[in-house]
């Protein structure tokens, strides 16, 4: 099969579903005659002209605003952020109306729309860095999905663009992959592994709130999302050769939540590592130690390890923010802490 | 300048164009929304009410003049103070006022209540509750009708407090670039909750505040029905022609407090008073009727419609069942793929 | 000692600090000349004027930023939203500039900056019921307070304005009590235990971080916040005839949280319940959860039990927001529960 | 309206009131700008540099035109485009390098980097990440004098693409409701990353957009330094003096690509190359020298000067410690109350 980057992937299934449903958009800030400021929607323009593709001025509440109006109406439109951070600008747009639209209307309102955003920290301080899952996570209403691979991403995209429902895509600047015709635009993570990377040709879906197992193992459970699937995978490798046999699930969608195939997993290794890029407080590993430790009381033998950012903004000097994000050693040593006891 | 006396504002009616079917719609519209909030503040009053409401009373001829001219597909956004809107594109009395109830046969099954009130086989995208919400929803309204190419138009109704959310800047700017057809339509009751139109925003006359977007304006007297139904017919017209999006100022007067039971006590009450003497639904009936085009058999037998409609859509209401505990189990995701099942 | 409403100790708070300091300002809609949309400034301008006390435009945003650039030079703001719903008009303000500005200025910035909004299900549907408190515990650079009790209330508040740093203060809009000057305007819930209204007239300060024990017991914690603190004490109280002795605890702050109090707690008690009004998923109480859960995990002999705002927008309907509140009953059975093994 | 074209925009160099000394102070300033970003250009294509740069070059003379009017606690807000106005405002080069060089004597101690560059005892309040979040702080930082009665003035920079974010709407409406001591100094360098002008303003006759606040505005020669600080020192002496904020617009043109190693693709090359013959220092040295009013040996005297400190600023740089894994923690907080311990 292909193998193509998480880029590459993203484009293909948007331009499938472009092709294949009319009523299919695409907004943001130089998404168009640029091809995105990673260059995803590399050629799209091109292809689907200017009614398709919206290059929009510096106004996230409009255009988000305005997407959710185009999708009340028939349209199903992507929204691109050029970084996830900027979606606060659009944060009422976002969780007091494309969120709570349906259920105030009584169901009346059809809201099907796909929120895109890249994340993650690389080096370009606080206002570039944030992973803001666990905001929206928080947000009834919207579903919040995270693909680590780009057979994810292509499946879990063309469900987003498909459902009836808002939908929060969150792409890891590191993982888009240097295969993208942007080349250098395109960012690679070191310790990326190449799981995942054959994505067939047709059109395919994911269902959401189905978890992935990415390694089977025995003694500890890792629960991991976007870049910490690469370095859990990387960490379980390591330490299989100690011995020591890691499990590595990756939920692929946060809302809904697979919490079956996670506990499943904790009944039979009964030790968990939970291992995310967003702020430990109030984050995403919080909630998730929350339902592993409270729906699988009796079959934990160690406290649930939670690997997260460090509460803070993230800072711009390397070192520190390298100490602030979870890297490879602090899952290790995570792992070593929960078969401590 | 500070609050707008009537006299400033007022134009004389001109019947030209109308027909006697077309002034007892719009009367009758006028009338329905001015007696189903009058119901409905009897009602606050003397029953136990769920939550809250907002009187649109005394700006019936803004939400009637405009909705009026669109079509029934063409596509409005609303406020919290929405009823008169919803009215004036047909939404029924019947589901409005099971959901003031907060009853299953609501408009919104009970789920959203009077700032939430919509109806999209009626083209009514929803009341918002937060202030200037609707404006970029109404501009994304009009980009889909471009893209779908249906030549609807979209109508966004706000007031004179909410023109100065960063939202309206936003879509002006983008509804003028792309030549939206959407029509602003800034009702200009003159107070946002406490505070006076010139304590709020540097520039008063709100219908040059395209200027910036390049958005031509214009301000009409808000209570006199037929010049907010013309220049709004004008303005629909031509952004359905594709010349692009217009902001409609419709200075009017809210007679009420901002709420239920609010009491404007930051307003002199002699300007109150004032302001009701030029009430839109009376100065339609006393120009119709001088000039000889409607009756005050016309009017009257309207008048008798309504409120049996009034008293229907109460016994409507009370006949629907109350929201369940769990009903708004069934809202919260649709959880199905376009088409059909996941 | 004097018997004060919530609101009025708030209001208490701001006007001495105001005397005392002529640095601090308020700012808000229909906060000056309307005396505030809950009456908590009422007469405050009458006092300070309009050079002190600043009737906002309705711009969110806009009127954040201001504070800010404020703070940053010299002023000490106090920004009330009329609703904590429309904070979200003002999120990036609050998340990527106050929030991170200390920290991405290498600690130049000082950020003295207090903002106050009203929060809590009211009957009035879903963009003016929300509780928020999440959003903000997940976002480090800003403290989080949750005044319970007219005496909390004011001491919180002074140290809130006192402090160099930007500080959330959430109301809630059924505790500030009818004792206020605004007469029908404020709201009352009906289960509101009396604890706490004794207010000193002096200023006084409550340090950020301590978590207030507001009932002593010894089988089980009860963990809660606002108005769930006084929903927890009635059901405590009723508990205690049936034998079962609840310690309620009030943590005041979220962040800085005041974990020892807390930890302390469940190792005598080894049972808790969480309670918060905010949506469970990802919210303060799997945050508490997972504190609790790893922190003392060996002296749990029940899962914690959330109890929280169902993950849904609030509907209107009165029996559906009850339902999705939590109420005495469900804390009730929530001790039930974790009594039960 | 296309990207303007210099010769629409030209104004020729008017010395009157000038001094010598003033020349060279703008001179230095603007040749420091460019040098330490040319520099930075160098470095990051030659060593590993941590983070990324948006450059301003070709655009110095807005930075160091505006704020060399202004006094030395009058206060600034930019952009993520921050270098020049930081020089301008007297950063030092030192700290500024080192900052960029993440190290512990950077001006942020390397917290922050190039997009939130800041000095306090400067009066620069911050570069901001966030296109448009300078504007209502900057707005914010004015309201303060006026509190406080200290008469200082702030300055908020921002580029053509900025001015469509709501932020700028709901600060200009405000400032000028409350006659805020603001000048809003939009820089147009006619480009918001892709994006030129006319696909992201309706109107892009920029200095007009405050009719719907009315702010006055005025649009000058971006790459005339003299025109800048006349139209600069007019609008901040009368802001100064009560009479509320003023929008200036600034015409210039972006030399290079939006950021680091952009390629500028959207746009053809012969444009640029146009642009770059009409280079501010290169326009103010052959105006100046051709006046007779500097000498080329004062001017390469000031170039030598400038060389010297930048190649002092790397020294200092290198010399400083990296930031080390744990610095921040001391940021995230003051935990301070006012006037000391809690
Ligand atoms: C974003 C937001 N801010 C504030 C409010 C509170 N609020 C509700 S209505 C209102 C006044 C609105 O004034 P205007 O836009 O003139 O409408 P009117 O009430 O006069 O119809 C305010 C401040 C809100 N609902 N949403
Ligand atoms: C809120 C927000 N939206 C988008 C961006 C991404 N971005 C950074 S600079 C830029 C273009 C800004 O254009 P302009 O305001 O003209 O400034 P210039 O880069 O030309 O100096 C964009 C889109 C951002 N940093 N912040
Ligand atoms: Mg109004
Ligand atoms: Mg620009």
């Amino acid at each position: 099969m292909r193998k193509l980057s998480l880029a590459d992937a993203i484009r293909e299934a948007m331009i499938q579903e472009m092709r294949s449903n009319s009523n299919v958009i695409l907004m943001g800030e130089d998404v168009g005659r640029f091809n995105g400021a990673f260059h995803v929607s590399h050629g799209m323009f091109e292809e689907f002209g200017p009614k398709r593709v919206w290059d929009t001025p510096i106004s996230e509440a409009g255009f988000m605003g305005m997407g959710i109006g185009a999708a009340l109406t028939g349209l199903r439109p992507i929204i691109e952020f050029q970084y996830a951070d900027f979606m606060y600008c659009a944060m009422d747009q976002i969780v007091n109306e494309a969120a709570k639209l349906r259920l105030m209307s009584g169901g009346q309102a059809n809201v099907p729309l796909v929120i895109r955003a890249p994340q993650g920290a690389t080096g370009r301080a606080a206002q570039h860095s944030q992973s803001v899952e666990a905001y929206f996570m928080h947000t009834p209403g919207m579903y919040v999905v995270m693909p680590s691979t780009p057979y994810d991403a292509k499946g879990l995209m063309i469900s987003a663009i498909r459902l009836n429902d808002p939908v929060l895509v969150l792409e890891h600047k590191l993982l888009y992959g240097a295969a993208s015709p942007g080349g250098g635009k395109a960012l690679t993570d070191q310790t990326i592994s190449e799981i995942g990377s054959d994505v067939p040709e047709d059109a395919y879906t994911i269902p959401f709130g189905k978890a992935d197992i990415k390694r089977a193992g025995s003694d500890v459970t890792i629960i991991a999302t976007l870049i910490m699937v690469h370095r859990a995978l990387a960490v379980a490798g390591e330490l299989e050769k100690e011995g020591i046999s890691c499990e590595v699930i990756d939920p692929r969608t946060l809302v809904p939540l697979d919490e079956e195939t996670i506990l499943q997993s904790v009944r039979k290794t009964n030790r968990v590592v939970v291992a995310t890029e967003d702020v430990e407080r109030g984050g995403v590993s919080a909630e998730l130690t929350s339902i592993i430790s409270r729906k699988a009381f009796d079959f934990l033998d160690a406290p649930v390890e939670c690997v997260a950012a460090d509460n803070t903004p993230i800072p711009f000097g390397p070192a520190a923010e390298k100490h602030v994000i979870p890297q490879m050693e602090d899952i290790r040593d995570a792992v070593y802490r929960v078969l401590k006891d | 300048m500070t609050i707008r006396k009537p006299e400033d504002v007022i134009e004389p009616f001109n019947f030209e164009g109308f027909d006697s079917a077309l002034l007892k719609t719009l009367y009758l519209r006028m009338v329905r929304a001015r007696e189903f909030e009058e119901k409905l503040y009897y009602l606050f009053l003397t029953i136990k009410m769920p939550g809250t409401m907002h009187q649109a009373t005394g700006q019936e001829a803004v939400a009637v003049g405009v909705a009026s001219v669109l079509n029934a597909d063409d596509y409005v956004t609303s406020t919290h103070r929405g009823h008169a809107h919803c009215i004036a594109k047909d939404v029924s009395l019947n589901s409005m006022m099971a959901e003031m109830f907060a009853k299953r046969n609501g408009a919104c099954k009970g789920m959203g209540g009077s700032m939430h009130l919509c109806d999209f086989s009626k083209g009514m995208l929803g009341a918002f509750g937060i202030v200037g919400a609707g404006i970029p929803i109404a501009t994304g309204a009009a980009l889909s009708s471009i893209v779908r190419g249906t030549r609807q138009v979209a109508v966004s109704f706000f007031g004179d407090g909410a023109i100065n959310e960063g939202v309206f800047h936003e879509s002006l700017n983008m509804a003028s670039l792309w030549k939206l057809p959407v029509i602003y339509v800034v009702e200009n009751n003159q107070y946002a909750l406490s505070m006076p139109n010139e304590l709020e925003s540097a520039v008063t006359d709100l219908s040059s505040r395209g200027c910036s977007y390049n958005v031509p304006g214009r301000t009409v007297d808000g209570n006199n029905v037929l010049a907010v139904y013309n220049a709004a017919r004008q303005a629909v017209e031509d952004a359905r022609n594709g010349k692009g999006p217009f902001l409609l100022e419709c200075v009017t007067y809210r007679v009420r407090g901002h709420a239920r039971f609010e009491q404007p006590n930051y307003r002199p009450k002699e300007e109150e008073e004032l302001w009701k003497q030029y009430d839109p639904i009376l100065r339609f009936k006393q120009a119709a009727t001088t000039a000889g085009i409607l009756s005050e058999s016309d009017l009257k037998a309207i008048d008798q419609q309504v409120e049996k409609e009034i008293e229907d859509s109460i016994a409507f209401a009370q006949s629907g069942e109350d929201v369940g505990a769990l009903d708004y189990k069934q809202f919260i995701y649709s959880g199905q793929m376009e088409g059909g099942v996941e």
